[in-house]
């Protein structure tokens, strides 16, 4: 099965529910079958991890990363970059924004209403129920709503990403899979997708999915481990 | 009732804030060094006293009393 | 009314370490009295200042803790936030409060933290050998202001009553003195409400008291009391600043 | 309860609420403040305080107010603010207040950057503010030794009525990793009232209790540190821990590292094994007391020709190592700061040349 998304696509979630992650490989994924993509690093408030961190490697498969200038790419400062609402207003085929974590995190984007205003979008909330907060479909519910009401935005689908890292069990995702199912019934938000570990793939059994699966390759990893080496585009 | 107007003369810096604020001028520092090394008040003219508290109120060293038990000071005395 | 007149029980029977006219033992014996008035010495917590009342938990009976430099309504904050029976107070001088701890003082006020501050000014640097205060008068002499204060360099005494209330949270703030026995009839009484108000929950209190350092002022105790009168009571006028509605 | 995905400092803060720890004070400041607002959304469940204070030079009083009242009480920050705390560390070390404190490093010194680093290694182990105290220091290097550290931390503070310092660098603090809450670290706070000011009436004493570090004799403030003293001695004693790493082998160097920095040099050396090129480490999880014996033992194996400190620091727990190995075997550093954490490659490199030149 197909990611059905295109067009201008925010990825919103709780902090650590693996937004950024998920933006990245989300794109590669798109650039893949032969879209452009863009992305753009929302993340004003997380100092660590972020999209930024492998720019030259997206630059590299051909997507268009927009981040705050160099100079101030470890700065411990909200700097929205400029080039952000151009890219909104001539969004290319996939384009993705990438926001910061909980409502504060899309407070940006209610600056943002201007560009965006008029425009069709699609505000994804990717969901880990392995993380504290979203652990419950009432969590995710709040989760939601303090989200749509800081960025002044409607969300519309769910993503599911249910993982442990490194520890995540082939159990681990069949539950995960369960859980969103279930806050997807209780929202009635369509499931976009949800996600699986590269390493992992060869185990799960994708029928067992009633929506398309993202593989992910993990990039931003701590420095005593190596990414997964993405295969550049043909 | 009978009241009683002690200066402990040991707990007495002889500043003479009581001297000062006493209506009546009972008090005055006397000649005699207490134990701390100071010159402590004492109420030269008792007989005047009209036991309005007011020195106790100056004291910065609750060394003045006014008691209403004439045996306790006396104990207290010895 | 009874004529009879005693130590309170709050207060040990240690002879103090000040100075022969300091007026701190007045305000130590009109906290101590409130405090026995009030019943609740069992369950007081008070704070001592950096500053000539760093020794005040010798003259308490109840329970008590030693602040850093102006740190006192920090500390009271943390044992209100964590034990709201206490009944908590701070017992600070003007350089303790009004410099190195104005922010202390300030954010403690502004959050309504329920305890009650006893802010002795001054005037001056006691402890650390008569250097000057923020509180320290237009022209008044003390061996960091050998000419007087200037106040085109150093700028006005900084009046921390009226600071104070003027923070939009409310609180009970006054300021009172002691160098007169109806000053001192009526300081009680505020601390007195000042407690009251923290025992009712209500709100942050502070009651300046206005009080002398004749060692430090080159007084002695009968002329610093009527230096304070005349120079630091039409500076820093006394009376109620704010109450909480 | 099973494993949740937490980043290194959210989990910091539950561990604390897991431990019983219900009252938290704490200033703002990068990459730490995930605590804070963690806290600020988690406390309320579970009945706790927070109060976000004026600053941390506040925020440390506010520990020390609390603590001295006799109840647990814990803070975070980073670096800058560690700096302000410091004096409260001081009184709080003085006075003998159990407390806990977390600092999530970033690089200095001044503002420095947001970026992992171990510069507060002397700060922390030696003291940064006035005085003869010490902290007891202990630094994960995981986020789930992050959890159980800050669990164990409160009765050791109260053990030693002394303040127990977390000592991790901005990766634990903004890592995620899956943990688990023991149930077997949660502790009772042990009975404090032979010196908490809890207020008479709570203890039901007619002796007050007094929370000072002032002591105005020479004679009993030389008896208060010598006190003092003999609890820095007991912790040497009792609590040091650290890890073995590949010691078992005919190690050619002998590494010493923690934190984050001794992951990466765990990678290095599962790597030179494959080369069968020998690397041991310890990992010291106490950095006060450091474990000085156990470095000194490892250091005198026959094969082993050289000891490297690597840390992310321009070179502070060396003269620790150095006090260790005792001129046993050539001690040298390693490291880099500022958020630029040696790649495994880099400590391949630097051990092979090390080992080669000694």
């Amino acid at each position: 099965m197909e990611i059905d998304l295109d067009g201008i696509v925010i990825i919103a979630g709780n902090y650590g529910s693996g937004k950024t992650e998920v933006s990245i490989n989300l794109a590669v994924n798109k650039k893949r079958s032969g879209i452009d993509v863009c992305i753009a690093d929302l993340d004003l408030v997380n100092p660590y991890f972020r999209t930024r961190e492998v720019k030259g490697l997206l630059s590299e498969l051909g997507i268009d990363v927009i981040v705050p200038p160099e100079k101030y790419l470890q700065a411990d400062l909200p700097i929205l970059s400029p080039v952000i609402s151009g890219m909104i207003r001539q969004p290319c085929g996939l384009t993705l924004l990438d926001a910061g974590g909980d409502d504060v995190g899309v407070n940006v984007l209610a600056a943002l209403a201007d560009s965006l205003g008029g425009k069709k979008y699609n505000m994804i909330q990717v969901v880990n129920p392995f993380r504290p907060f979203t652990d419950t479909v009432k969590g995710c519910l709040k989760m939601r709503s303090e989200i749509e009401k800081a960025s002044k935005m409607t969300i519309n689908g769910i993503i599911g990403n249910a993982n442990l890292i490194d520890e995540t069990s082939v159990e681990d995702i069949y539950n995960g899979y369960d859980f969103v199912k279930q806050l997807s019934k209780e929202s009635r938000l369509p499931l976009r997708f949800v996600t699986v570990a590269a390493a992992l793939m060869p185990d799960i059994d994708t029928t067992r999915f009633h929506c398309p699966v993202l593989q992910i390759e993990r990039q931003l990893v701590p420095p005593w481990k190596r990414a997964v080496s993405i295969k550049p585009v043909i | 009732m009978e009241y009683r107007h002690i200066i402990d003369s040991d707990r007495c810096k002889g500043c003479g804030l009581c001297v000062d604020v006493c209506p009546q001028k009972v008090l005055e520092i006397s000649c005699e060094i207490n134990t701390k090394g100071y010159f402590p008040a004492y109420q030269a003219r008792p007989e005047d006293c009209i036991f309005c508290a007011t020195c106790c109120l100056m004291c910065p060293d609750v060394a003045i009393t006014i008691s209403e038990n004439v045996h306790d000071f006396a104990e207290q005395e010895i | 009314m009874s004529k009879t007149f005693k130590k309170p029980e709050c207060l040990s029977d240690l002879h103090t370490h000040y100075c022969p006219g300091c007026t701190h033992g007045i305000i130590h014996r009109l906290v101590a009295e409130v405090i026995d008035e009030l019943g609740i010495k069992g369950r007081t917590v008070g704070i001592a200042p950096v500053g000539c009342a760093v020794l005040a938990y010798n003259y308490f009976t109840f329970d008590f803790q030693e602040a850093a430099h102006g740190r006192a309504p920090a500390m009271a904050t943390g044992i209100k936030r964590v034990r709201p029976d206490l009944i908590v107070f701070t017992y600070q001088g003007d350089g303790d409060l009004a410099s190195i701890g104005m922010g202390e003082i300030i954010h403690a006020a502004n959050r309504g933290e329920k305890f009650t501050t006893i802010f002795v000014n001054n005037a001056v640097y006691g402890m650390t050998g008569g250097q000057m205060a923020p509180t320290t008068m237009p022209d008044q002499r003390t061996t960091t202001s050998p000419f007087g204060r200037n106040v085109k360099e150093v700028g006005m005494p900084i009046k921390i009553a009226e600071l104070l209330s003027a923070l939009e949270t409310p609180g009970y703030i006054t300021r009172q003195s002691v160098v007169k026995p109806k000053y001192i009839v009526r300081a009680k009484k505020a601390i007195k409400k000042a407690f009251q108000y923290q025992i009712e929950g209500r709100c942050f209190s502070l009651v300046e008291v206005v009080s002398t350092c004749p060692t430090n002022w080159g007084l002695t105790p009968v002329q610093a009391i009527k230096w304070a009168e005349e120079t630091m009571l039409p500076y820093y006028k006394l009376g109620e600043f704010k109450v909480p509605e | 309860m099973g494993k949740v995905l937490m980043k290194g400092n959210e989990a910091i803060g539950e561990a604390a609420i897991r431990a019983g720890c219900l009252n938290y004070f704490a200033y703002p400041i990068t990459p730490q403040s995930e605590v804070a607002e963690y806290l600020s959304r988690r406390m309320p469940e579970v009945g706790g305080m927070f109060l976000q204070g004026e600053s941390e030079v506040a925020v440390s009083y506010m520990l020390f107010g609390a603590s001295a009242c006799g109840e647990r009480v814990f803070t975070t920050s980073s670096s800058p603010g560690v700096s302000l705390m410091s004096e409260g560390l001081s009184y709080i070390s003085g006075a003998q207040c159990p407390a806990v404190f977390v600092n999530i490093m970033r690089g200095g010194p001044g503002l420095g950057g947001i970026l992992p680093s171990q510069g507060d290694y002397f700060q922390a182990t030696k003291g940064g503010g006035h005085g003869d105290y010490r902290l007891l220091v202990m630094a994960p290097a995981s986020v789930q030794e992050a959890v159980e550290m800050v669990m164990t931390a409160f009765p050791l503070a109260e053990k030693y009525r002394n303040p127990v310092m977390i000592l991790g660098d901005g990766l634990i603090g903004q890592m995620m990793e899956p943990v688990e809450f023991p149930d077997d670290l949660a502790s009772e706070p042990v009975n404090k009232d032979d010196w908490a000011t809890s207020g008479m009436d709570t203890r039901k004493s007619e002796n007050r209790n007094l929370v000072k570090s002032l002591y105005l004799s020479s004679e009993e403030l030389n008896k208060h540190n010598l006190h003092l003293k003999a609890k820095y001695d007991r912790m040497r004693r009792e609590e040091i821990r650290y890890e073995k790493y590949n010691i078992d082998c005919d190690y050619k160097a002998l590494i010493v590292s923690y934190g984050t920095m001794s992951r990466v040099c765990k990678t290095a050396i599962d790597n030179l094994k494959k080369e069968d090129f020998k690397v041991g480490m310890i990992r010291p999880q106490t950095l006060f007391p450091f474990p000085e014996k156990a470095v000194n033992e490892a250091a005198s194996k026959n094969s082993c020709k050289i000891v490297i400190s690597i840390e992310m620091s321009m070179g502070q727990m060396v003269e620790d190592v150095e006090r260790a190995v005792i001129g046993k075997r050539p001690v040298r550093w390693y490291g880099k700061c500022g958020g630029d954490v040696p790649t495994p490659e880099e400590v391949i490199d630097v051990i092979k040349s090390m080992v080669k030149e000694a």
